[in-house]
């Protein structure tokens, strides 16, 4: 059996998402032998327009010239795969869509602003072509994407994990920070694939992988307040890594840049 | 002890396409230990695995033999979602897991000298073709056999070649409902409450087997009831999400029960006060 | 309450306990604090008990003091019970690989665990074990855990503002199926055994005949910790499924976040979901299951429905079981009062108050 | 010699960390026309770290760079914790410089064996080398390894961790858990001098020229996470005064700011700080230099790659050093006050000075930060050396060869240009 192509594709982004396959160990040897890795520049493949089965996609859209691009990556491929928050969400850069003040940042940061060529909004993959799976997460870790391509061999679509980081923080038997030192947790409403590590490393969890299903934004909004954060730091809580997440922005909007007390909590 | 959830190997000996989704897998246990697995009944179910994928229960359709004698165990599955897609894949010559026979199935026995009158709702329903497959099998053990199928719209009904069979079949009934029928639909149009009531039934000497989406269930129970049929003459088939398929891993809890022990095929009033409760 | 015959053992005897459970070739699990809570993992000295350690559990809240008592015990739970030794948050049942003919072998993959002491062991804990005994009688890898296990109870001394085992009939005192029990005071223990391997343990151990004094202070003790702020109200198990109109699943779903903490601190909880981890190679895989919760949405999901889409449902699901279908099932409440689901839930929800508000309702019907 | 016009465009160079281009035009022998240019869009992290609480800078501050978070969280945390009147303790500092050990230890590892070696062997990236190396290959695989195992025993993951906080750690590793991996970094220790050896039988290109050299010093080792800065001139500041000599500007044709000392380009990196603090290697090092031949300061750029293997064993010592003596703290953590004002921070990424500036405010919010990359601080650098490596190469050599030539020279400063945008924000502040 032909081992099936992929391409790894970067757009706007830290990179770490990336390194989900580089640092693999030599599991990086054994993915080379059951896929064929046509496309991926940080490794040394340089081929972006060759048709590859999977590709996946790193990073989010900032300029029209990543707009252009994304296309030929779809027509490229069989089957995309969003790889972390960036390309899922927007990702952490994504925080410039709240203020809506882009070109004035770009005017007052270059000399030549004619030469900077971004689009007013940093948005998803999915907001410009098809996305067949989506990989959350900031970064995403390297069982994720080895689960992913594991099951795309086998022809199967991934298992879409969407539980929150609670269960998962219990079955790891970390404690509470919530409860234990009142700390205003996103574990409740954040989708789990992390394995709960802010929790076991004593701290709450700030969303890196966006919203979970179900996630009651609204009520833990309410928490936060009853905990004692004012209300743009509740909007911070929700407007961090995954902002444009619809139920983390609907929830963060309400709060953001509103003065304490405007807010009945 | 003998662990329920370790699964077996099964070859697939045939695959038949029914229909543009369902599928029929014949399959050897390939390890004549585990043939006490073959005791299964019409209303039970296994647990399908395919390899690195998981597994979904699957009712048991029926036993038949090949040309050497050897018991081949067939199940019926329509491809919806991740692992039935999976199996859908396989070609004769793969093999897959097995474990099971779990559940209460259909009340044979009881059934056996009265009229069978199995109605069912919505696409397709596996645990009936077992129970209609056994009883033509058994032909001289059963009365009348009444074969009703109610689907939303016509377009909806699967495996029409199978029902026009049946119903060329002598003491045998066959009616089928489309809530809403396209032109050229030969059957009834409205719902499967007004074809049990046009039902020659003999209430006193019926069985009834039920399937389908739970209100459909239910509304057909009561009208049976109110045509005279006894309660406990009447046995649904229920589904919930399975994952250990032995009563431990609690999706399938319906009040009291879980249904992959303690059904899935159920009589009417153990369930009868739970069913149309929302969220259970 | 006391059956078995007591004797006194000094607070020093502690440390003898231990040394002869790991001369037994028990692997010891004790208390400690650990991130700020009671938390239980491999005990090698005593030194390690929470000593003077007292707490504050309300809703949606967990505090520890220290405080100058030298007791080991005076503290009522922390998020775990036995639960996670003899049901593990996750664990492989089985392995598959693929032959060469493309058949497959399955290989059980039960925990080979060692003989393992547990010291410091409620009564609701016990209670809750009896529960999963029976929910998983069959089930082969509960029964391997739970064969080599030695269970080494206290009695509850200072049960927290949210315990109300007293009102279910599971503690504060240790009644039963333990295999040693402690009754701690000021200066040392009252111990008793209730099995063979307990008794020989215990015939190891520095113990004098108990006081009069003594007894009388366990008994003022046990006294004092019955007197508990919280009851299990009145309501009719039966009736709980049939009050799905009440406008209180509303109210409580407006506060509930679905994160299912309750339902992994509860002890008798016992859902679990199943999943396929295979190896890159594709030619080995694991089965694998892990704590579930009827607060997530795949726990009621069939292709194409769910039957509780909402938290309403889900929350509905859980209390209706937990305190209704349970005794139907089990014959008794799911429910054994340790208010774990009271102090770990996020947002401070209370059973409860929710169980007291449908025992004034009617049902729909 | 006949005359000849050669153009070369790489689009994409493969094995930078981020995408950036080159683009080189030779005429009739001379070099007309040399341009690296870097199209990574901005992100204008300095934008939005405006208005944030103190302590989340560390968590966004890290997205900045997937490649090394440690030091972009490093470097903010010592210019906000450089606002606190509370001193972190002993043991913070000490597990901090043992936390970007594993960052050095990965990022060298990973640009030795996926980035470099495949430029020295002759094949296109490292999965295509590791059929005729596999040895080699999967020694670098298990170091990078090793460095991702250490930054997760502080941080829970590799990319992006979650340990760091201000005033500490929010957690400390158990001293079972650190046993464990000091095992581990000792069995990695001969690998890791094989490799120095395997790097120095390579047949790098023997090629001087001079260059001002910049490194963090510190009087009581090798510097990593604090110090003050050193040049080869001569020169030492502290990082307040960073701005009054480096400079930066925009280049029109690319997103990325240039950044210069007094006006010269200048090399931050590796091989810098081994030029300026290879005094104050452990004994060990000293002699595997003198085995290997490697005199020191070097001024042959392709001697960063034998830089980063002395660094490897070097961070393998340091870490097993500091974690043999290992006892769990009562809290991994100090409170801390921090005051309004300006905070200046700055450390030595694994490949070169990483500088930051915030602005914050009464209410504990950032009111202004600033951040200046080592990528940036190479690219006049890189330029330069572009410029005579290729003429001294022999511009007559064919495109293909002078491509492949480029992209090593470039490869010798492991440019990470996903980080290269984000001093942009710079200017602003300037005028
Ligand atoms: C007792 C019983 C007997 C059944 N008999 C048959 C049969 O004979 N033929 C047939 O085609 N189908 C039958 N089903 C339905 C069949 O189990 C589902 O179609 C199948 O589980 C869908 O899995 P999937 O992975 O393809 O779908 P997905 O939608 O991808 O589902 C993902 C997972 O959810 C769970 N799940 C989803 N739907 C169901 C469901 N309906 N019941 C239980 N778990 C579910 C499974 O774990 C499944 O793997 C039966 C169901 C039950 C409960
Ligand atoms: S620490 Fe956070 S993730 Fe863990 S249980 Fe508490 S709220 Fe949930
Ligand atoms: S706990 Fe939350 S913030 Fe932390 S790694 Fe997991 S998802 Fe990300
Ligand atoms: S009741 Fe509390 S603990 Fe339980 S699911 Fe709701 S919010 Fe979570």
């Amino acid at each position: 059996m032909a081992r099936p192509r992929i391409a790894v594709h970067k757009f706007s982004s830290c990179d770490g998402c990336q390194l989900a396959f580089l640092n693999l160990g030599e599991a990086l040897l054994e993915l080379s032998e059951q896929v064929e890795i046509l496309h991926f520049l940080e490794a040394g493949m340089n081929d972006p327009a060759t048709p590859v089965d999977i590709a996946f996609v790193e990073g989010s859209l900032s300029t029209p010239d990543e707009l252009e691009r994304i296309q030929q990556v779809r027509a490229n491929s069989r089957y995309l795969v969003t790889l972390g928050a960036c390309a899922t969400s927007g990702g952490l850069q994504a925080l410039r869509n709240l203020e809506g003040r882009h070109d004035e940042w770009r005017d007052a940061i270059y000399a030549q602003p004619e030469y900077i060529q971004t689009l007013k909004e940093v948005r998803p993959i999915a907001s410009a072509v098809k996305v067949d799976l989506e990989l959350w997460g900031c970064p995403v870790n390297s069982d994720q994407v080895l689960a992913a391509v594991r099951a795309l061999l086998f022809g199967v679509s991934p298992v879409d994990d969407r539980d929150r980081v609670c269960l998962e923080c219990k079955r790891q038997q970390a404690v509470c920070v919530m409860v234990t030192q009142g700390r205003p947790c996103m574990g409740p409403v954040t989708r789990t694939g992390c394995g709960a590590l802010c929790p076991r490393f004593g701290r709450d969890c700030y969303g890196c992988f966006g919203p979970s299903e179900t996630a009651q934004t609204d009520t833990l909004a309410q928490r936060f307040a009853g905990l004692g954060l004012v209300p743009d730091a509740i909007a911070r809580r929700f407007l961090m890594i995954n902002s444009q997440a619809p139920a983390f922005l609907q929830t963060g909007r309400v709060f953001f840049h509103t003065p304490a007390g405007d807010q009945d909590d | 002890m003998n662990n329920p959830a370790l699964p077996t190997n099964a070859l697939i000996l045939n695959r038949i396409q029914e229909t543009e989704d369902i599928f029929t897998l014949q399959l050897r246990l390939t390890d004549p230990r585990q043939h006490w697995r073959l005791e299964i009944q019409p209303g039970q179910f296994n647990m399908l695995y395919r390899f690195g994928v998981g597994e979904i229960p699957i009712s048991f359709k029926a036993i038949s033999q090949d040309e050497a004698g050897e018991p081949v165990l067939e199940h019926t599955i329509r491809s919806v979602g991740r692992v039935s897609r999976a199996l859908a894949d396989l070609k004769p010559g793969s093999h897959i897991g097995l474990r099971g026979p779990f559940g209460q199935g259909w009340p044979l026995r009881r059934a056996e000298h009265q009229d069978l009158c199995v109605v069912t709702g919505g696409l397709g329903c596996a645990p009936a073709v077992s129970i209609i497959e056994h009883a033509f099998a058994n032909r001289d053990r059963y009365g009348h056999i009444h074969i009703i199928q109610g689907v939303k719209h016509s377009a909806d009904l699967l495996w029409r070649s199978r029902y026009e069979f049946w119903a060329q079949q002598p003491d045998t009934t066959v009616m089928m409902a489309a809530d809403v029928a396209a032109p050229g639909w030969p059957w009834y149009s409205g719902r499967v409450t007004e074809l049990i009531k046009r039902l020659p039934l003999k209430p006193e000497r019926t069985l009834v087997c039920c399937c389908g989406p739970e209100p459909m269930m239910q509304a057909s129970a009561e009208q049976l009831i109110r045509q005279q049929v006894p309660p406990d003459a009447i046995w649904l088939s229920m589904e919930r999400n399975m994952q250990c398929a032995s009563g431990h891993c609690g999706h399938c809890q319906f009040g009291a029960d879980f249904i992959c022990r303690d059904g899935p095929v159920m009589p009417y009033p153990r369930l009868r006060d739970r069913l149309g409760l929302e969220g259970i | 309450m006391l059956t078995q015959e007591q004797h006194y053992m000094p607070r020093t005897g502690m440390v003898t306990l231990l040394t002869e459970l790991q001369q037994r070739g028990y692997e010891v699990i004790g208390p400690g604090v650990q991130d700020g809570a009671i938390v239980f993992h491999p005990l090698t000295q005593v030194d390690s008990l929470p000593q003077g350690i007292e707490q504050t559990q309300q809703p949606g809240h967990y505090r520890l003091h220290q405080t100058e008592s030298a007791r080991y015990f005076s503290w009522a739970n922390g998020p775990q019970a036995l639960k996670p030794l003899t049901f593990a948050p996750r664990e492989t049942l089985w392995r598959s690989e693929q032959n060469a003919d493309g058949s497959l072998r399955f290989t059980e993959t039960l925990a080979d665990r060692s003989l393992t002491a547990v010291i410091g062991i409620r009564g609701c804990d016990l209670a809750a074990l009896a529960l999963q005994e029976q929910h998983f009688a069959e089930d082969p890898y509960y029964r391997q855990r739970r064969a080599n296990l030695l269970l080494i109870a206290v009695d509850c001394s200072h049960p927290a503002d949210t315990c109300f085992c007293a009102s279910t009939g599971d503690g504060p005192g240790a009644d039963r199926g333990y295999d040693i029990a402690l009754t701690e005071l000021d200066d040392g223990y009252l111990v008793r055994a209730n099995s063979e391997p307990g008794k020989a343990v215990l015939a190891a151990l520095p113990l004098e005949a108990a006081s009069q004094k003594h007894l009388e202070q366990a008994d003022d003790q046990h006294r004092h910790a019955r007197q508990q702020q919280r009851q299990l109200p009145r309501f009719d198990p039966e009736r709980l499924i049939h009050q799905g109109q009440s406008a209180v699943w509303e109210a409580v779903a407006d506060r509930c976040l679905s994160c299912g903490n309750c339902t992994s601190v509860c002890p008798s909880c016992f859902c679990f979901s199943e999943q396929e981890v295979p190896e890159l190679d594709g030619q080995t895989s694991s089965h694998q299951r892990q704590w579930d919760s009827c607060f997530s949405e795949g726990h009621s999901y069939i292709h194409g429905h769910r039957f509780r889409p909402d938290t309403r449902g889900r929350y509905r699901q859980w209390l209706t079981h937990k305190f209704g279908s349970w005794v139907e099932q089990y014959g008794r409440s799911g429910c054994t009062g340790c208010g774990r689901c009271i102090s770990w839930c996020p947002v401070g929800i209370d059973p409860l108050e929710i169980l007291e508000q449908l025992g004034q309702e009617g049902t729909d019907e | 010699m006949t005359s000849r016009r050669i153009r070369i465009d790489v689009p994409a160079l493969t094995r930078v960390e981020g995408e950036g281009s080159l683009r080189l035009e030779v005429r009739d022998g001379q070099l007309i026309d040399l341009g690296l240019s870097i199209f990574e869009p901005p992100r204008y992290f300095e934008k939005f770290l405006e208005g944030r609480d103190a302590s989340e800078v560390v968590d966004i501050v890290a997205r900045i760079c997937g490649i090394c978070p440690v030091a972009y969280q490093i470097s903010a945390l010592n210019a906000l914790e450089s606002l606190a009147g509370e001193p972190l303790t002993d043991w913070a500092r000490s597990m901090r410089r043992v936390f970007y050990c594993g960052e050095w230890l990965q990022s060298h590892a990973l640009h030795i064996h996926l980035l470099a070696l495949p430029d020295f062997l002759g094949f296109d990236d490292a999965v295509s080398m590791a059929a005729r190396h596999p040895d080699a290959v999967k020694r670098g695989l298990r170091l990078q390894g090793l460095g991702n195992a250490l930054i997760k025993l502080f941080g829970g993951r590799s990319v992006h961790p979650v340990g760091a906080r201000l005033g500490g750690f929010h957690h400390a590793p158990s001293p079972d858990d650190v046993t464990a991996i000091v095992e581990k970094l000792k069995a990695a220790q001969p690998e890791a001098r094989d490799l120095t050896h395997f790097c120095a039988g390579l047949s790098l290109p023997d090629d001087p020229q001079s260059f001002i050299c910049v490194a963090l010093h510190h009087p009581d080792g090798y510097a990593m996470e604090s110090g003050d800065i050193r040049t080869s001139e001569g020169l030492t500041l502290k990082a307040h005064q960073f701005e009054q000599h480096f400079h930066e500007h925009h280049k029109p044709d690319s997103t990325a700011l240039w950044s210069d000392l007094d006006g010269q380009p200048y090399l931050t990196g590796p091989l810098a700080r081994l030029n300026l603090n290879h005094a104050q290697l452990p004994a060990f090092l000293q002699q595997r230099l003198n085995e290997i031949g490697l005199s020191l300061p070097s001024h042959n750029m392709f001697h960063s790659l034998l830089a980063r293997a002395i660094e490897i064993e070097w961070v393998l010592h340091e870490a097993i050093e500091r974690l043999s003596k290992y006892l769990l703290p009562p809290s991994a953590h100090t409170p801390l006050t921090l005051t309004e004002g300006v905070g200046y921070g700055m450390s030595e990424a694994p490949r070169g000075l990483l500088w930051h500036r915030y602005a914050l405010g009464q209410d504990g919010l950032i009111k202004a930060a600033r951040i200046v990359p080592p990528t940036s601080q190479n690219q006049a650098r890189i330029e330069a050396d572009l410029h005579r490596s290729l003429t001294a190469f022999g511009l007559d050599q064919d495109a293909e060869a002078l491509r492949l030539r480029a992209e090593q020279v470039i490869r010798n400063y492991d440019p990470c240009i996903s980080c290269a945008t984000h001093f942009l924000t710079l200017e602003k502040h300037e005028r």
